[in-house]
């Protein structure tokens, strides 16, 4: 038995929605970032909850990138295919690597499966499997005899078969399986017997490696190496959560979360409401109109309110965020973009609320807006979209998307004595008090909370007096307010920090991107700067106003390369602002970017050929 | 509610700095007034207490009132208030309302802060009409109503803001008209010390728009209103007639002697309540004053109680635990992972 | 409502060439073979036919009806349905919603259909979840549902869908389980030909993330439903109990052979219908069948009433009129006014 | 008696809400129409339904134009002010001219009207009117004392001054009062004791002007000269409705507008209600969501479906619009634009909804946006919106503003005949039926709707597939279908015609404007052309997509200046779109601009004198 080493490995697991492949992936990626492994996930599921088996919009797949060395993206296209079914086959084999490993639940070939995968024959008998190295296995048969023993009914002993998919990959990439069985057994603590039963299965998969003789090799992929210090593994959803509560207390603030379930912003909900013990309150509201409306009334009150959903309901609030603006009150509003328009593709991933977040309010009703570009990240912008409306006193709108929200990725903890503190503070002195009156650097009014004594005012939706709150129709005062509320937005580039640029400030390509996309597109301009090309990258964290630092270098480069999941969203509000001829690379598929499309949408720039097209697409996935 | 301190206030203490900027004759006037005095009776702190409405003529009233006030967006004031009585359980919250901003964009909100139980006082000025956008029919317009939008007569069926309130789950309701400063202010003061969601139905006149909805009522009281009062029976007529249950489960008008003659109890069966609601013009004279009260938690207070109650079990949250949580490593000096 | 033609029609002729995307053992696939035979026995015209749902796991039934189908936005079907209908009052249109899409965020839209009297048949499913969404608890959840939004359990007191319709004004309000195909089958044929609002609550079992919210009641009939019929009393556990109005006005169970027992009358009064919506688990065995229906002109009807009566008041529209209507006046070809 | 003759007057009602000025100015604009004067109105009120008596905020005006000569605008600054009160004198003397004409209802200048309006003495005897021609009169006493006889309450003879107001400018303008006369019996025909009191008070006022001293001069203000054709006085939302009828005739179809009420759009659903005869349905909705909900109801069952209402009710439709855009249904958004954010100055005019119109929606959701400039072209712009929602199968947002809507101006009657019709067919062939097959030209798929045996189907907001609608997660499909929907609005070119241009298409400076400030615009360019500069205007009636025209000629002047009622929206457009340094005229006051601010604006970008600036000002309002 021979074991040989690899710097990095991409997996993919796909099945039924029932199949439990989002638990198979979730456990390996464990494994891989325990084993010390750099890790990049992304999960992919159908909006359906549990599509019927064997259909073919029911697949659910999980991909797995783990690596040796550092990594930023789940990878283009998997080395191993995992499909527990022909369903799964048919849709995932397209994105198999030529000469790839692809395993495969035999005993799910059955007739009425292959027909509801559309095949007319058995691929695994008709050849058309030949250019991959397959590996047959019948998990479905392995499992349910490895259960003989158990009471468990036959449905029951069906269930556990992902696990043998687990334990079978563990032994390919020889992962130690005892901490694997510590953590089934904790899992199912609640039901023992499910335990044991899913503790054999995943004992009975690894084995199967070690014995069956068609695996010669177990492949090792040593540990990458990471900066010092304490990890953790986290999704996007999970870090804007924690963001939240500890945004909330270095403002010395508690936190009010209110929201209407949607995918993918749901488990945000999900993870605040279990943070009770911290003085987080959540509050599930009628439709997302009420939860921006409870979230208002929070922030009035004096506690850092917080509200999220996706696309369309974010349109439903967009009324309410400009009363947020006109009364001058911190609000967080988090958009976990999905495909669009209308109800679109909810579990799919894009970018194209961009404009919604910047224009699509009635009047003139500018608000800061920051994006995320990792699943890690989504903490550290939450904080600050906090620090922003608190300080500031202006609704902040923070952008995610499906593809952060669910994907993990090894997460160095921060160190929480180091975050700087925002402490805020509500006026109490009666003295000289005007409810519109500015502090000069940042223009926030002053946050008077309702129980003030001798503070009792009045706000509102309508225009107000720019001193002293009241109705105010005269035309003067209506410019005035309206050119501060703008400029307000402006001042928040006081807090900007340095532009996100990967390589030199001047050169052939700059590559310009925000939110979700930073992993494919720094490894592609990596690449093709490894290669020497002249590639740079900016990722944009401030959408509005735009960051200081890109205006300094964006006119020092022959092409811009605006790279976006929307048909130009940010390429429009660049040539408006800089008026530079910026061309976009633009993908509407619900699907992330392939550091390849990337790469190759630069070399046309460059002119490249083929060949060095390849060169760096090879770097860039050796990356 | 935050206790009330008993030194002396007067009604101009809770009146604001403002212009009133309502039409000359606007019931919204009367209903200020009673509110302004009945406060400074009560003695309620002014910094604790807070007006939130949303957009209408009724909806001005914040402005007006020397409180804490916001004057929010069409409909969803309930929301907002909400929102603020979950973070600050101690502050007494007002929602003003009209039949169009409560009952017609706002009417979801409305249901779903009344179900709660969420400890808003709400007071829905109903003029069947929408006032501020120049007169046109409300939800609670009477059919065939004539107006802007509607020059052939309204077709829909109105709603029954009183019926709707029961339904949702309000656990204080009352009616009262714009005029009638006694009875207003008794609901007023009670609403005051109910803990729980209450609904109002204030009988305004929109003299501009829909003059004289509520004559009939207000100018024969004797025998277009019974005047609720606990443990008393349902008469009216100068006590000649009296509210029953027929055959059928109707209410039935009968001889105040008549021994089946309906007893008032606000803590009524919510069947009871129902009735109640279902006295209405012209069959019927309207009951006036306390309709329906009950006790139940309030949400903010078992939203509190759940705070508490995690804080006791697991104890008070700790932020390095929470970011350490789930599967955590270490990576050495070197580099790699220990 | 399109004249139903008497061809035969199979429930195959009802079911689209769709893949049907429910989980298995969802309560909804019960009641979509139960609505397409039944439609297929009525001999519905399948092209006068529109199924107009929201977002929801019910919400994706029209994709799977034969029919004419629109799968719009959470919350807002009644809203789109009733533009068709006024628009298109010749055809059958049915609402599918569900307790989220229906009564949370489409509340508004839901009492203001029913308010109208609009000729909607509106389906409610009730699973007391979100489905869709994975799970999270609705307005109808029972108060302690412990959900992923509410770990702790939920601490809102939930709607009462049928009490809240008949409280907007529904003229025909109903109950059945997804299991019972044979008293949903009687009540879609009755609400078929009904001409007004249609509430339907179907309580539906949601096997993924809240099953057997309503196996109590299935699986014990006899003791926890009474099965309402026209003219008959109000009995159950197999007619030795039966339901009375007791004193305080509230519903009591009693021995079946008390004189007081209730006799159930599709037609009877407002209040009778609202005890009917108070008998509730678990104090209660909860009606099923037909608990309300009443006749009134609907929305669409008086809608165009008043278009012919205008015509016929005024004559038809002439364009050239409407536009020379005002103060009109010629300019000659000197350029002046003449 | 001596009789002057003058080109042009623009006079300025302004009163309480209560006095009636509303009418006042409306019947004196008639009678101007009728003499054959041009006119254009502006009339200005505050939000307050009938603010208490003698207050600032309540104080409501109406602004009238009226010439021999073609005019655009309601004029910058009011020859003639007549005011009822001390509020309107303070609010509104700073716009009347040097040397103007000002009548004061001295009555009503007494301690606490005064003292209201905020004046310590009395500027009727503290000499601070001496540089305007003062004419004081007692208006109020002088009607009683009118009405002397009549069984009049004092509040009910009250209300009839500003009857006498109107015969005193009647007289002073020669106006023909018989014909008055008879339209104040007709307005009083129900109440004909009111109808005979107003005729007495009107009557006086035109004798009082007839004998009073004070007035040795007639002015008259010779009849315009007009194309040949039938003409009537109509306001934008009168003209709105009307095209709309109209339009859904072109389309042989029948209308149905569903809206909620909301200032200053409700007036359009209260003219359609009038119409039924014309098998016009109106909906009073519960709320715009629903409202815009039943539009795609009655739209997806085949009406001519429109729904209207101004900037906070369209924010609240947009996630509406979205499911427009994505099942492909015909719909018409009218947004009657007004002061925002959020509650804003409901009852002033704005063009600040542009970026909502144009971006306002989650995903990709473009929309045609069509914009009128003037209350007369509104009833063009609603039939075009008309044949651009049937004809390629989407929603099409209609901007008009407060400003259009409530202002009037002579209107050529259209020649019915002469407008071209644009049947809808609805698809009834099953054969080879798919649901979204599209039209090769406007790619538009088939509107068959709800009754066509055979063709029974099933659209929705979750994405479709490219054919057969059916769902559809396919990536490409997605992109597919996401470029198509785009592809389909800039098609929408193809209908669009002539760019609306002033000038050479080459020069110094190009006024860039859309929308309701058209007036404005062309007379400064005009004014500017007329003294030799290279000034052009072009107006934009298409936002989205660009007008071809425009794309031609915007890079062959030095200068670009945008000129809107908002901070600079459609030129963030044009600079993405051009990539031209476009510079904005920006006004945010609730007020329409006035000539002289576009001319001063142009006139520094060509770096004119001062001098000559009034010479174009000069120039501008003699026109
Ligand atoms: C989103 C939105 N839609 C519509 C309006 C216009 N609007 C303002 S108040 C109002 C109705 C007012 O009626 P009601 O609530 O009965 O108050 P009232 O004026 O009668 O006191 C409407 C439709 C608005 N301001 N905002
Ligand atoms: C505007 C908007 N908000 C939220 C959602 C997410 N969402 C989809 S369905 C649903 C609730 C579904 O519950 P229910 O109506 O009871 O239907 P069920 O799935 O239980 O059949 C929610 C919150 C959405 N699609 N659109
Ligand atoms: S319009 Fe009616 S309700 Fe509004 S202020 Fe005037 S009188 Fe009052
Ligand atoms: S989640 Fe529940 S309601 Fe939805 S399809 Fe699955 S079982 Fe049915
Ligand atoms: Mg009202
Ligand atoms: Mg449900």
């Amino acid at each position: 038995m021979e074991t040989k080493n690899l710097d990095r490995v991409v997996i993919r697991f796909a099945g039924d929605s029932g199949d439990g492949m989002q638990l198979t992936g979730t456990e390996f990626a464990k494994a891989a970032a325990e084993a010390g492994n750099d890790i990049s996930t992304f999960p992919d599921f159908p909006a359906e909850i549990r599509a019927p088996a064997g259909s073919l919009f029911g697949v659910s797949g999980f991909q797995l990138h783990f690596s040796s060395s550092e990594i930023y993206t789940p990878g283009d296209a998997p080395d191993v295919l995992v499909v527990m079914n022909p369903a799964a086959l048919k849709t995932n084999l397209k994105d198999l690597v030529d000469n790839g490993t692809l395993i495969v639940n035999t005993g799910a070939f059955i007739e009425a499966n292959l027909k509801k995968a559309g095949y007319t024959t058995n691929p695994l008998e008709d050849g058309s499997l030949d250019k991959w190295k397959v590996h047959a296995v019948d998990i479905g048969h392995l499992t349910t005899t490895a259960l003989d023993a158990t009471e468990l009914s036959t449905k029951e002993k069906g269930r556990a078969k992902n696990f043998f998919a687990l334990g079978l990959v563990f032994w390919m990439y020889g992962r130690e399986p005892e901490a694997e069985i510590r953590r089934i057994h904790q899992q199912f603590a609640k039901n023992p017997a499910f335990g044991e039963a899913n503790v054999k299965v995943f004992k009975a998969g690894y084995h199967y490696g070690e014995t069956a003789e068609v695996f010669q090799t177990v492949y090792k992929v040593p540990p990458a190496t990471f900066a010092p210090g304490m990890y953790r593994n986290i999704t996007g959803n999970e870090a804007i959560a924690i963001g939240l509560v500890v945004g909330a207390d270095l403002a010395g603030k508690k936190l009010f979360y209110s929201g209407y379930p949607i995918t993918p912003a749901s488990s945000i909900l999900h993870a605040l409401a279990k943070y009770k013990n911290f003085g987080t309150l959540t509050f599930q509201a009628e439709d997302e109109i009420a939860a921006i409306g409870a979230a208002i009334g929070a922030a009035y009150g004096g506690a850092v309110a917080v509200t999220a959903s996706s696309g369309p309901g974010i349109a439903l609030k967009g009324e309410a965020i400009g009363l947020g603006v006109m009364t001058e009150l911190p609000l967080v509003i988090v958009n976990v973009q999905r495909g669009g328009p209308s109800t679109g593709l909810p579990t799919k991933t894009e970018q194209s609320d961009l404009f919604q977040a910047i224009y699509g309010r009635n009047g003139e009703a500018p608000i800061p807006v920051i994006a995320a570009k990792s699943p890690g990240d989504t903490f550290y912008c939450a904080i600050e979209a906090v620090k922003i409306a608190t300080r500031y006193m202006v609704p902040v709108m923070l952008l995610s998307d499906g593809y952060i929200a669910n994907g993990s990725e090894p997460w160095p903890l921060p160190n929480l004595a180091a975050l700087p503190r925002f402490e805020v503070h509500h006026r109490t002195d009666p003295n000289d008090y005007f409810v519109y009156k500015r502090d000069p650097k940042t223009l926030a009014r002053d946050w008077v909370v309702p129980g003030t004594p001798g503070l009792e005012h009045r706000i509102g939706g309508i225009e107000k007096d720019a001193l002293t709150g009241n109705i105010s129709y005269a035309p003067e005062n209506h410019e005035k307010q309206t050119r501060v509320r703008a400029e307000k937005i402006q001042r928040v580039a006081q807090d900007i920090g340095e532009l996100d640029l990967a390589g030199a400030p001047t050169g052939d390509v700059l590559v310009v991107g925000w939110g979700g996309t930073y992993g494919a597109l720094r490894q592609a301009q990596q690449a093709l700067a490894g290669l020497g090309k002249k590639v740079s990258h900016a990722h944009l964290r401030w959408l509005s106003p735009l960051e200081p630092g890109l205006a300094k270098i964006i006119r020092n480069f022959k092409h811009v390369l605006v790279a976006e999941l929307n048909m130009g969203q940010l390429r429009t509000v660049l040539r408006a602002e800089f008026l530079v001829d910026a061309v976009g690379l633009n993908k509407i598929q619900g699907q992330p970017f392939k550091v390849r499309e990337v790469v190759t949408a630069i070399e046309k720039l460059l002119g490249g050929t083929i060949s060095d097209t390849n060169a760096a697409v090879r770097l860039a996935e050796a990356h | 509610m935050s206790e009330a301190v008993k030194l002396k206030l007067s009604k101009k203490d809770l009146e604001s700095d403002q212009d009133v900027r309502w039409c000359p004759g606007c019931g919204d006037y009367a209903i200020l007034a009673t509110v302004q005095r009945t406060l400074a009776q009560i003695g309620v702190k002014r910094e604790n207490t807070v007006f939130i409405s949303g957009i209408g003529c009724s909806s001005r009233f914040p402005y007006y009132m020397n409180t804490y006030g916001f004057h929010t967006i069409h409909g969803r004031a309930p929301a907002i208030a909400s929102g603020l009585k979950v973070t600050r359980p101690e502050l007494d919250i007002w929602v003003i309302t009209g039949d169009g901003d409560g009952l017609s964009i706002g009417g979801n909100h409305m249901i779903h802060a009344l179900r709660r139980n969420m400890g808003l006082k709400i007071i829905l000025f109903n003029n069947q009409i929408y006032g501020l956008t120049k007169g046109q029919y409300s939800p609670t317009s009477a059919p065939g109503t004539r107006a802007p939008s509607t020059p052939a007569g309204s077709i829909d069926f109105p709603l029954n803001p009183i019926a709707l309130a029961l339904g949702a789950g309000a656990t204080f309701v009352a009616r009262a008209a714009d005029t009638d400063a006694k009875l207003m202010g008794k609901i007023l003061d009670e609403a005051y010390r109910h803990h729980g969601a209450v609904f109002i139905e204030m009988l305004q006149n929109c003299p501009v728009f829909n003059d004289g909805v509520w004559e009939g009522i207000k100018d024969d009281p004797a025998n277009k209103q019974i005047v609720l009062t606990e443990g008393k029976p349902l008469v009216f007529a100068n006590g000649t007639k009296g509210i029953k249950l027929g055959a059928g489960l109707e209410p039935e008008i009968c001889d105040a002697s008549d021994p089946n003659v309906l007893v008032h109890t606000e803590r009524g069966s919510a069947l009871y309540a129902s009735l109640l609601s279902q006295l209405v013009q012209p069959a019927f004279p309207i009951p006036m004053g306390v309709l329906f009260r009950h006790d139940k938690p309030t949400y903010e207070s078992l939203a509190h109680a759940q705070l508490d109650d995690s804080i006791a079990k697991q104890g008070a949250g700790d932020l390095s635990k929470l970011m350490y949580s789930g599967m955590v490593w270490e990576v050495g000096a070197d580099g790699t992972r220990h």
